[in-house]
């Protein structure tokens, strides 16, 4: 198999105005509070059945996703930046979770754990409960796959995020782009 | 003589030149705001130190290694935190009493901050001498009680109303055997100023000196304070696994934050007093009679001690937290009034009786 | 009592109901009419004393369900399947067995969810698993949704 | 209940689907008078995935890798009582290497749920710490589990005919290591929790069962025999060579919170014996029966019972000869013992509700399934 050795960066851009300088302020604003915000992600403690298990195992000792920040788990939306959707997510449990998405403040970032919740399952897709993919009620930033995943998998997950978060823009906003035809 | 230069003196050499270079009501203002923002830096610092150190304590208590990767050991963790909060958004539900969901987080901010105005860092180093300072601490404190019940009820959240109920019934009820327990000590020293209570423990801290009745009134304030600061095993005001996050379950973002804060604040400041009252402030560790002890402390730094009593306290909360279960509010109510305040009581007329005889050493 | 006593014991005490045996259990076929009765019977009856109700089910054939109670007794321990036939599909109404099995509760509102029989009786028949929005009943072999891909 | 009047100083709360307590997605409808409960109410089904219905769908080796999903934390004894389903119905029996090898299996995956109840229940009562002690171990058996299994939760290693493939070489050693750790870490825990006064407050007298109800409602597993029901499936319908082994079904009367919380501590020391009596005893031999690649059970009917970490699973084939099952019902012992809930939360404190649900132990997706 073809394994790209040094992936490439996640795809990030270099914000410059016209003349080709970076502001200077603003892209330090940013790239702080990017820093700030990669480095603690508070996921709310949202688990529906199996991957929510090896979610407690990524928390525990061996694996221990504190390193990165990540313990401050919060049982409730308004304090929460990161929701990790782990298990299947039913037809009945999706308007639930619509709303503890619209309840969590901005910015917040989406991580689809586990099969079931990146295409309703290896085994669920067939149901007629199950709702095929969360991404059909919520934006996804990450997909895990795995069932469930191993709670590496979860950490190196949350990682890409991170690196995600890193590479994207808060306080820059584009300049229209001057079209080439301009009469 | 003193080797080291003690933080008056330097204190002292701002003043002198403020007051030479200013009219001295400029001088007094300018004094006033440097004093002021050095008390909220130090607490704002000091906070993000503590959320560190108690992160990494109970990784360790745990097995784990703790925050690891931002900055070394982990140690710009807590300020990526503070500084998310800061930058994110901070929402006001719709239904809620929006002017006192705004307010409520300044209040107990506010009052938080207040406390820590008659506290003495080191000597000489208090931003009020104020006659009464144990008092006013007590006074003062119970007031946060109104901010988290504002939280509770403008939120229009259930698990609001109930965290901030049992956090109304919780310091209410506490206050009344911290309060106890500090008048012992009140007696002993015959006074309320904070700076005469650390003046009458320098031939000895009053958890030596007054030895059983201070021993007891030190245990219960310990207790009574880890209950008024809302922390485990008392932390049924936030209890996550009953009411979610209790009163600030609809705060968010830095709204959030400075609940967070005040709450370590008021660690601090309770910390601060118990290190203060108990075990001699910023006085170095005395023994009547032994002069060559009390000679070789004096080369110790008064603020030394007095941060290294604080921490010792604020690990021993830290300690508390990580190890007990949660205590059910008819329990948590039982051991207050079933319990501490008869021991408390019984307490004080003890310690008036030994403080009329003078039997403390 | 052993399998045998149980079977001879049934033959006496209900007479003119069927009985089978299957690899597990013996059978016992009831009139839906019947089912309280019997039941109530089974439970209460010294020699008997069928006190727990481990499992309440049912079966669609397509003509017409088939209800599955297993039960067992916690003091003699030797269990009982009584099955009732019930042939009207699309309004299956049969007594409720809750006054005598608590557990029954939780059983009958699964099937009156999943197979839409009803119970007269129960205290307080609903739809546990699905919305109450939800078409039709998704154990039935006839159901009929968008999402399941049927081969 | 539905029409129930709220009266004036009454309110209504709902906990869940998403809350930190409920382990899971069930929501309760609770009735409040202040800190009193006065009355609840489940709403099931934000897991339901009809697994009953797909597994009508799936050949009789297929629908089994459904059941890891159902009780995850007892992954391997929901497969084997599926298994053992089938090999009944096909008449066959699973070598005695493959039966060994299961009953191994199946006390490990217990100790690992009952540990994992264990941190949770330190989680729900407030006391954070435990929770990483008991995953100490628990990491240690899903490491045996990954080594031979291939996988650390959802297992599906127990087949119709014994188990999938022959045992890792380091498991016997690996096993006894583990035993050994576990031994001296039981005093551990004792020292972390169940000695501790407040835990003992908060469960001792509360969330009584009284056995008539337990029978009544249908609990089985520790939930039951903590009320003094005995009920072990192992002792009363051994399977796989359960009556080989000597241990104790472990009750207690009292039917208290704490009683449950006992009891499950009991059950570990009562695995770790059966354990220690069968890894040196594992038979040579073959490890699985060979079957044809499709299989068909004659039509009729099977019920298998095994005791699971909660209780008693029933897996219930109705066959009609085809290669499909025609149904399958499974009766998990969550949903029964759920039940419970209700007369127990009557006039209790929402403090007392966690320690409930916490010492009910209850797995969600097992009762929506």
């Amino acid at each position: 198999m073809d394994v790209n050795k040094n992936p490439e960066p996640f795809p990030g851009e270099i914000f410059e105005d016209e003349s080709g300088n970076t502001n200077f302020l603003v892209s330090n604003i940013d790239k702080l509070s990017n820093w700030a915000r990669s480095n603690s992600l508070w996921p709310l403690t949202f688990g529906t059945s199996c991957c929510a298990i090896e979610m407690m195992s990524a928390a525990s000792a061996k694996y221990d996703w504190s390193r990165f920040g990540f313990e401050v788990a919060r049982a409730t939306p308004r304090q929460a930046d990161l929701i990790i959707v782990a298990g299947t997510i039913t037809k009945k449990m999706a308007p639930v979770l619509k709303r503890l998405y619209n309840q969590m403040p901005e910015p917040k970032y989406v991580i689809a754990m586990g099969a079931c919740t990146i295409t309703g399952g290896p085994f669920f897709y067939n149901s007629y409960t199950v709702v095929k993919g969360v991404d059909n009620i919520i934006p996804v930033d990450v997909y895990i796959p795995g069932c469930p995943p191993r709670p590496e998998a979860l950490l190196e997950g949350m990682m890409k995020l991170q690196e995600k978060i890193r590479h994207s823009r808060a306080y820059v906003i584009d300049k229209p782009k001057k079209k080439e035809n301009d009469d | 003589m003193q080797l080291s230069i003690s933080l008056l003196e330097i204190t002292r050499a701002i003043d002198s030149w403020l007051n030479s270079a200013f009219h001295p009501h400029v001088a007094y203002g300018i004094e006033l705001v440097l004093a002021g923002v050095a008390v909220i830096l130090l607490v704002v610092a000091m906070a993000i130190l503590m959320v560190y150190a108690e992160r990494k304590l109970a990784g360790f208590m745990q097995m784990r290694l703790g925050p690891m990767r931002v900055g070394k050991w982990g140690s710009m963790q807590a300020v990526a935190d503070v500084m998310k909060l800061l930058l994110k958004e901070c929402l006001v539900p719709t239904n809620s009493d929006k002017l006192m969901f705004r307010v409520a987080p300044f209040v107990v901010t506010i009052v938080s901050f207040m406390t820590l105005v008659p506290i003495a860092f080191a000597k000489g180093i208090q931003l009020w001498d104020i006659n009464i300072g144990v008092f006013y601490i007590t006074a003062v404190s119970s007031l946060s009680v109104i901010g988290i019940l504002m939280a509770g009820w403008s939120s229009n959240n259930k698990y609001s109303l109930l965290g901030a109920m049992r956090s109304g019934a919780q310091i209410v009820s506490y206050e009344l055997s911290g309060g106890l327990a500090l008048i012992v000590v009140v007696m002993m020293s015959g006074t309320l100023s904070i700076s005469g209570i650390v003046q009458a423990q320098a031939d000895g801290w009053w958890v030596i000196k007054g030895h059983i009745p201070v021993i007891i009134a030190f245990v219960t304030f310990i207790i009574t304070s880890t209950a008024e600061l809302n922390r485990a095993p008392f932390d049924l005001a936030e209890a996550e696994s009953e009411l979610t996050a209790g009163y600030h379950t609809e705060y968010s973002g830095m709204q959030f934050a400075m609940f967070f804060l005040s709450e370590y604040t008021n660690m601090f400041v309770l910390s601060m007093v118990a290190a203060t009252v108990f075990l001699g402030g910023w006085m170095p560790f005395h023994l009547a009679g032994l002069d060559g002890l009390n000679h070789f402390m004096d080369y110790i730094p008064g603020i030394v001690w007095f941060f290294g009593k604080t921490f010792f306290i604020l690990f021993l909360i830290v300690w508390f937290r990580w190890t007990f279960p949660r205590l059910r509010i008819d329990q948590l109510l039982k051991l207050e009034w079933k319990y501490l305040l008869p021991v408390s009581i019984i307490n004080v007329l003890f310690a008036a009786f030994i403080a009329l005889m003078g039997w403390y050493l | 009592m052993t399998k045998e006593e149980l079977k001879s014991y049934l033959e006496k005490t209900f007479p003119g109901m069927t009985q089978e045996e299957n690899i597990d259990f013996p059978v016992l076929w009831v009139e839906k009419d019947q089912i309280f009765e019997v039941a109530k019977k089974l439970k209460e009856d010294e020699a008997t004393k069928f006190d727990f109700l481990f499992d309440e089910t049912a079966i669609d054939w397509q003509t017409h369900f088939e209800m599955v109670y297993h039960m067992t007794s916690t003091t003699y321990r030797h269990d009982l399947e009584i099955k009732v036939k019930l042939e009207d599909r699309d309004d299956a109404e049969l007594p409720s067995v809750e006054p005598l099995w608590k557990a029954a509760e939780m059983y009958e509102n699964e099937i009156y969810d999943l197979f839409g029989i009803r119970f007269s009786g129960h205290p307080h028949l609903r739809r546990i698993f699905m919305t109450n929005e939800w078409k039709g009943y998704p154990l039935r072999k006839d159901y009929q949704d968008d999402d399941v891909i049927s081969l | 209940m539905e029409t129930k009047d709220i009266k004036h100083d009454e309110f209504v709360i709902n906990v869940g689907p998403q809350h930190p307590s409920t382990h899971g997605v069930l929501r309760l409808e609770l009735w409040l008078d202040g800190e009193d409960i006065i009355d609840s109410k489940p709403h099931l089904g934000y897991i339901h995935r009809g697994i009953e219905k797909m597994s009508e769908a799936l050949g009789y080796k297929q629908f089994i890798y459904l059941t890891s999903r159902m009780d995850y934390l007892s992954a391997h004894i929901s497969n084997q009582a599926c298994s053992l389903a089938i090999e009944k119905g096909l008449q066959i029996e699973a070598p005695a290497r493959a039966q060994v090898i299961r009953v191994l299996m199946a006390e490990l995956t217990r100790l690992a749920s009952h540990q994992l109840w264990w941190g949770a229940l330190g989680l729900d009562l407030g006391a954070v710490s435990p929770f990483f002690y008991a995953f100490r171990e628990r990491e240690m058996i899903l490491e045996i589990f990954e080594e031979t299994c291939g996988s650390r939760l959802t297992m599906n290693y127990i087949t119709p005919g014994g188990v999938v493939n022959d045992l890792h070489p380091d498991f016997v050693k690996k096993v006894k290591k583990l035993i050994e750790q576990l031994k001296g870490n039981l005093h551990e825990y004792y020292q972390l929790l169940t000695g501790n006064v407040i835990l003992q407050a908060r469960t001792r007298g509360v969330g009584k069962l009284t056995a008539e109800d337990a029978v009544s409602l249908g609990c089985t597993g520790p939930v039951a025999r903590a009320s003094g029901v005995k009920c072990d499936v192992r002792k009363l319908h051994p399977y796989d060579g359960y009556d080989k082994v000597e241990f104790e079904e472990v009750l207690n009367d009292k039917g208290d919170n704490f009683a449950r919380y006992w009891l499950r501590i009991e059950e570990m020391k009562q695995s770790i014996y059966i354990i220690e009596q069968l890894i040196d005893n594992i038979p040579e031999g073959s490890y699985r029966e060979k079957l044809k690649g499709v299989v068909k059970l004659p039509a009729g009917e099977y019920y298998q019972r095994v005791e699971t970490a909660r209780g008693e699973l029933g897996v219930y084939i109705v066959s009609d000869g085809k290669k499909e099952p025609y149904r399958v019902r499974f009766r998990t012992p969550n949903f029964s013992n759920l039940n419970a809930l209700r007369p127990m939360l009557k006039g209790a404190k929402i403090g007392d509700m966690v320690s409930m649900m916490a010492t009910l132990d209850l797995i969600i997706p097992d009762i929506d399934r």
